[in-house]
C-alpha cells in the first residue's frame, strides 16, 4: 500500500509510511517544544532564566552558535566548489549541503535573538553599527548569508512535485536556479568573512591573553584559522549528515565520487589547518603568553580545564582525523571515513568551546578566582531545540523534496 | 547605517565596511528582482517559455 | 503585433483591487495610524504667552530681549540648573491676590480661583520633556552657547493659546520630540528634538566633540 | 583617579556610596556576587604566607576607563559604549545597549555588569524616592559600568557656567566614592593637569596600574608601599617583578 502522502513525494521515490514518519518526528518535536517553552521564558522573564553570570557572559548558546555555524560551512564551501570551481560531481550533494547550512544558520540566528539581553534592539547592530567591531561584521554577514541560503533553499522547495504544477512557482524556481552561481559567489564572500570574524571576535580581545593573537591588518590569526577550520570540518559534517540519512533510510543516496571529492578536499584542508594551528599555538604559548606575564600552565591553574583540552583539541580531534583523512585507503573505507569525520567535527566544536567558555573561565587578574557554570534546563532546551529543528527540517525535506538528485539512479 | 546619520564618518573604515554590505544587498536584491521579473514575463507570455533540464 | 494576453484581460478587477488596497494602506499608514498613536491631552488651563511677552500690555516681566523675558519666568537657579515650567510661586509674584485679577481674561479668573486660592500647583503637560536617559543643560546652550529659545522651541513664546499636548501611547513621550510631520522631514530647527537633530546642530556649530555619548546621556 | 591601597581599610563605604549615587538596583539575595550589580567592587587580597606573616589588603576596583584602544569600546557592535575624547571617560548608554555582553568578555577587570533582572526598587517602601534623577535607571538585559560619576561632572559644569566660567577648579568634580571614603584613600582629578594632585601622585615609584602590561592603559592608579601588593597588580613570570628600593631617609 502506498503511504497516505505519496502525492507529495519526489517522483518514484520510496518513503516510509506516514505513521512511521510521524513517530520518527516525535522526539524532535518534543525537543522543539522544550525549546519553545524555554524561549518564551527567556524572552518574557529575561536572561535570569539561564545560569549565565557576569563571569560567564558567553555560555552554552554561544558555543552552540559557533559550533553549528562552523559545521554549516559545508554549504558555502560546497557551493563554492560546485558553482565557482566547477566540480560537477558535487551537484549530487549540494542540495543536502545547502539545507544543512540553512538549518545551522537559521537556528543560530534564532538562538542569537534570544541570547541578547534586549532582542527588540537587535536592529541597532545594523542601524548604529560600530564598524570596528568584529561582532558587527559577524552579524552583517550572517544575516546577509542567511538571506542567500534562503534563496538557495527556495528552488529546492519549489522542486516539490505538487509545487512544480504551479506554473509561476516553477518558473521562479528555475530562474533562481539559473543565476545560482551569482548567489553562491556572494555567499562565499559573506561566509568567508563571518567565519573569520567569528574567530576575530576572540582574537582581538587583547586584554584577554588566553584569546589574543597577533594578525594581519585588522584580522588576528584566529580569523584565518576559523575560516580554515570551518571549511575543513564543514564538508565532514555534510558527509556525516548524508551518511546518517543513508543509514536511517537504508538507501544509497549520494554517489561515492561526490563524497570522496569532499573528503579529499577536507583532508587537505584539515592537514593545513592542523599544521597552522600547531604553529599558532606554539607562538601563543611561547611568545604572546610570557609577554602578558603568564606561562602556559597558568591558564590551567584552576578549574576543570587542563592541558588535556589542548591535547584533545589538537591531537585527538585534529592531528588524528587529518592523518586518517589524508590516507586514501582509510578515506575510502566507509566506517573509517565516518570516524574521521566525527573526530574532525568534534575537534572544531571543542575549538569553539575553548574560545568561548574556557577563555572566559580563566581569570586574568592575579587575585581573581575561577568560578563554575552549568547551564539551566532552559539553556539546554534552546540549544537542543536546534538539534530537533535540524532533524525535523531535514526529515521533511528528504521526504518531500528531491534532496538527492541521484536517489532514483542509485535505487532502481 | 546610512551616510546621513550623524554617526557616519567619511573614513575608509565606514566606507569599506558598509560599502561591501550595500554591495552585497544590491547584488542579492538584483538577483531576486531579475528572477521575479523573468518569471513575470514568462507567465504573462512576454517571453518564450523555456524548458529547463538539470 | 502584441495582443493583450488573456491573463491580463481577465484580471483588470485584480488591478483595481490592488489600487484600492494600496490607497487604503497609504491612508492607514499616513492618517489613521498617527491619529491612533497619539492621545490628546488639553492643558489644564490656557496660558497666553503672547500676552505676557508683550511689554506694552504686561509690565513686570522685565528684559530687553525676547530671551531675557523668557528667562524671567523660565529661570536658571543659582547652581546653573534650569527651572523649566515655572511653579505657582513664580506666577503669584504678580498674581498675588486671588480676588483681584490683573487682566480681563476669563482664564485668569479661573486660574486665580482654582489654583492661587487653593495654593495648588498647575499640572502642566510638558511639551519638551526628554526621555529619562537624556541629559540637557539649558545653561550650556542659552548662556554659553548664546542660543535663542526659539531655535529649539519655535514660536511657543508668541502663542496665544497653548496647543493640545499629544502623547505617544507606546512610549509615553510628547509628540514634539518626534515632530509633528508624519513624513519625518524637517524644515525648521524646532520641528523635532531627536538625537540626530541635536547632533546635527553640534556638528554645524563646530562642536563635534559634544557628540560624545555622555555629553547628552546619563 | 589614584587609590592608595595602604590607606584603604576595606570598609566598603565606596561601594555603598557608589550604589546609592548611581541608582544601583538591589536584589533580595545580594550574596550572589556573580550576578549582583556593583560598579565599585572591593577585592580582598592575601599575602600567601603562613601566620604570622599573613597580610591582608583590599583592592577597590572601579572601571579603569582604559585609554588605549579601550577593550570594551572597540568591540561593541552597536556603539553603545564610547570613549569620550574630551574627558577620557568610557561611556555606556543603556538605551542603546542590546545586551550582547561582548564588552564583558573583552574586559579583564570584570568592571562591567549585566542587568539580569529589571531594576528593583521596592515600591511602596519609599526606596524609589531616593533615586537620583541625574542617573537613569537601567532596564534588564543591558550592561552597565562605573561612569566616574559623570553626572557630577555635568553638575559641576552647569554651576561653573552659571558663574560664567568654562574651566573647573580641582575638587569641584569628584566621584561619589572619592567623597565618601573615610580614610581618604581615593584622590580624584585630571591626570593631565600638572596642577592637580593626582598628577603628582602617579609619579611615585609606588604607583602602579592593574594589569598594566596588557596595554589597556587604565586611568586608575594604585599606590602601595608593599611589594607583595604591587605584585598582585599584574601577572609576572618568576623573577620578573622588581621590588622598589626605598629611598634612603
Amino acid at each position: 500500500m502506498q503511504p497516505f502522502d505519496v502525492a507529495l513525494f519526489p517522483e518514484n521515490a520510496k518513503r516510509c509510511s506516514l505513521k512511521l514518519f510521524i513517530a520518527w518526528t516525535i522526539p524532535w518535536v518534543v525537543l522543539l517544544l522544550w525549546g519553545l517553552v524555554s524561549a518564551v521564558l527567556c524572552l518574557w522573564k529575561g536572561l535570569n532564566q539561564t545560569n549565565m553570570t557576569d563571569y560567564f557572559a558567553f555560555a552554552l548558546w554561544i558555543v552552540f552558535d559557533l559550533a553549528v555555524i562552523a559545521l554549516g560551512a559545508g554549504a558555502f564551501f560546497t557551493g563554492f566548489l560546485t558553482y565557482i570551481i566547477g566540480k560537477k560531481e558535487l551537484k549530487d550533494i549540494i542540495n543536502a549541503a545547502v539545507l544543512i547550512g540553512f538549518i545551522c544558520y537559521s537556528g543560530a540566528v534564532a538562538m542569537l535573538g534570544i541570547d541578547i539581553g534586549q532582542p527588540l534592539r537587535g536592529w541597532f547592530i545594523f542601524w548604529h553599527v560600530n564598524v570596528h567591531s568584529m561582532l558587527a561584521e559577524v552579524s552583517f554577514c550572517i544575516t546577509a548569508y542567511l538571506i542567500v541560503l534562503l534563496i538557495e533553499y527556495i528552488p529546492i522547495i519549489l522542486e516539490n512535485r505538487q509545487i512544480q504544477r504551479v506554473r509561476e512557482l516553477k518558473y521562479f524556481g528555475n530562474n533562481l536556479h539559473e543565476i545560482m552561481a551569482m548567489f553562491a559567489a556572494t555567499g562565499t564572500f559573506l561566509s568567508f568573512f563571518h567565519q573569520g570574524s567569528l574567530g576575530g571576535l576572540f582574537g582581538v580581545m587583547y586584554a584577554r591573553p588566553f584569546d589574543f593573537r597577533g594578525g594581519f591588518y585588522v584580522w588576528p590569526w584566529t580569523f584565518f584559522l576559523f575560516v580554515l577550520s570551518a571549511i575543513a570540518a564543514g564538508p565532514c559534517f555534510t558527509i556525516l549528515c548524508t551518511k546518517l540519512t543513508e543509514f536511517i533510510s537504508r538507501k544509497k543516496l549520494v554517489p561515492d565520487r561526490a563524497v570522496q571529492t569532499l573528503a579529499k578536499i577536507s583532508a587537505g584542508l584539515t592537514c593545513l589547518y592542523v599544521g597552522l594551528k600547531i604553529i599558532d599555538t606554539l607562538v601563543w604559548a611561547y611568545k604572546l603568553t610570557p609577554k602578558a606575564g603568564l606561562t602556559l600552565m597558568d591558564y590551567y591553574r584552576e578549574g576543570p580545564y587542563g592541558i588535556w583540552l589542548l591535547i584533545a583539541e589538537i591531537g585527538i580531534c585534529g592531528v588524528l582525523p587529518a592523518i586518517l583523512l589524508i590516507i586514501p585507503k582509510v578515506r575510502e573505507h566507509n566506517g573509517w571515513l565516518v570516524v574521521a569525520c566525527l573526530l574532525n567535527c568534534t575537534g572544531i566544536v571543542l575549538n569553539r568551546f575553548v574560545f568561548t567558555v574556557v577563555s572566559l573561565a580563566i581569570p586574568v587578574m592575579p587575585f581573581d578566582r575561577f568560578v563554575s557554570y552549568w547551564p539551566t534546563w532552559q539553556e539546554w532546551g534552546i540549544a537542543l531545540a536546534l538539534v530537533g529543528y535540524g532533524f525535523l527540517l531535514f526529515s521533511l525535506s528528504y521526504r518531500y523534496l528531491p534532496l538527492f538528485p541521484k536517489e532514483r539512479e542509485l535505487n532502481p | 547605517m546610512f551616510p546621513f546619520c550623524f554617526e557616519w564618518k567619511w573614513d575608509p573604515d565606514h566606507f569599506i565596511f558598509l560599502g561591501f554590505l550595500y554591495l552585497v544587498l544590491i547584488i542579492v536584491g538584483t538577483g531576486l528582482g531579475v528572477a521575479f521579473l523573468k518569471t513575470a514575463a514568462q507567465v504573462l507570455g512576454f517571453m518564450r517559455e523555456r524548458h529547463f533540464d538539470h | 503585433m502584441q495582443t493583450i494576453p488573456e491573463y491580463l484581460k481577465s484580471s483588470w478587477r485584480g488591478w483595481v483591487l490592488f489600487g484600492v488596497g494600496f490607497l487604503g494602506a497609504l491612508i492607514v499608514g499616513w492618517v489613521i495610524f498617527p491619529m491612533v498613536l497619539y492621545s490628546q491631552h488639553p492643558q489644564p488651563m490656557n496660558f497666553n504667552h503672547a500676552l505676557h511677552m508683550d511689554p506694552e500690555r504686561v509690565s513686570g516681566i522685565e528684559g530687553d530681549t525676547e530671551r531675557e523675558r523668557c528667562l524671567y519666568c523660565h529661570e536658571f537657579r543659582d547652581d546653573g540648573t534650569f527651572a523649566g515650567i515655572p511653579k505657582l510661586s513664580k506666577c503669584t509674584e504678580c498674581h498675588e491676590d486671588p480676588d483681584s485679577p490683573l487682566g480681563q481674561t476669563p482664564e485668569e479668573k479661573e486660574f486665580l480661583k482654582r489654583y492661587v486660592a487653593n495654593h495648588q500647583e498647575i499640572p502642566w503637560y510638558s511639551y519638551y520633556k526628554q526621555p529619562d536617559c537624556v541629559y540637557f543643560s539649558h545653561i550650556a546652550h542659552v548662556k554659553m552657547g548664546n542660543l535663542e529659545c526659539k531655535t529649539c522651541h519655535g514660536d511657543h513664546g508668541s502663542r496665544k493659546v497653548l496647543p493640545v499636548y499629544q502623547k505617544n501611547r507606546i512610549t509615553g513621550y510628547s509628540r514634539n520630540i518626534w515632530g509633528y510631520r508624519i513624513s519625518g522631514l524637517k524644515k525648521n530647527t524646532w520641528d523635532r528634538m531627536k538625537m540626530d537633530d541635536c547632533a546635527e546642530c553640534h556638528k554645524d556649530m563646530g562642536h563635534e566633540n559634544n557628540n560624545s555619548c555622555f555629553v547628552c546621556h546619563k | 583617579m589614584v587609590i592608595d591601597l595602604d590607606k584603604c581599610t576595606g570598609c566598603g563605604t565606596c561601594m555603598v556610596a557608589c550604589a546609592h549615587e548611581n541608582n544601583l538596583s538591589v536584589r533580595p539575595d545580594e550574596s550572589d556576587i556573580q550576578r549582583k550589580l556593583t560598579w565599585m567592587r572591593l577585592y580582598k587580597i592575601t599575602k600567601d604566607e603562613p601566620y604570622p606573616k599573613t597580610e591582608v589588603s583590599y583592592f577597590p576596583r572601579p572601571c579603569m576607563q582604559c585609554d588605549h584602544h579601550t577593550p570594551c569600546v572597540s568591540v561593541c557592535p552597536a556603539t553603545a559604549t564610547d570613549y569620550d575624547i574630551n574627558t577620557g571617560i568610557v561611556s555606556q548608554i543603556y538605551t542603546r545597549c542590546i545586551g550582547c555582553r561582548y564588552c564583558m568578555a573583552a574586559c579583564p577587570y570584570h568592571a562591567r555588569v549585566f542587568n539580569w533582572w529589571d531594576g528593583y526598587f521596592p515600591r511602596g517602601k519609599g526606596l524609589e524616592n531616593y533615586l537620583s534623577p541625574e542617573v537613569s535607571v537601567r532596564m534588564r538585559g543591558v550592561v552597565e559600568k562605573c561612569t566616574f560619576c559623570h553626572h557630577r561632572l555635568m553638575r559641576a559644569k552647569s554651576k561653573a557656567y552659571a558663574e560664567g566660567r568654562r574651566e573647573l577648579e580641582e575638587g569641584e568634580y569628584v566621584t561619589a566614592c572619592t567623597e565618601a571614603c573615610p580614610a581618604k584613600a581615593i584622590t580624584f582629578g585630571d591626570l593631565n593637569n600638572p596642577e592637580h594632585k593626582v598628577h603628582q601622585l602617579i609619579k611615585s615609584p609606588y604607583a602602579f596600574r592593574l594589569l598594566e602590561r596588557l596595554g589597556t592603559e587604565p586611568k586608575v592608579y594604585y599606590l602601595s608601599k608593599k611589594d607583595w601588593v604591587r605584585k598582585m597588580g599584574d601577572n609576572y613570570l618568576p623573577g620578573e617583578f622588581k621590588p622598589v628600593t626605598p629611598p634612603k631617609a
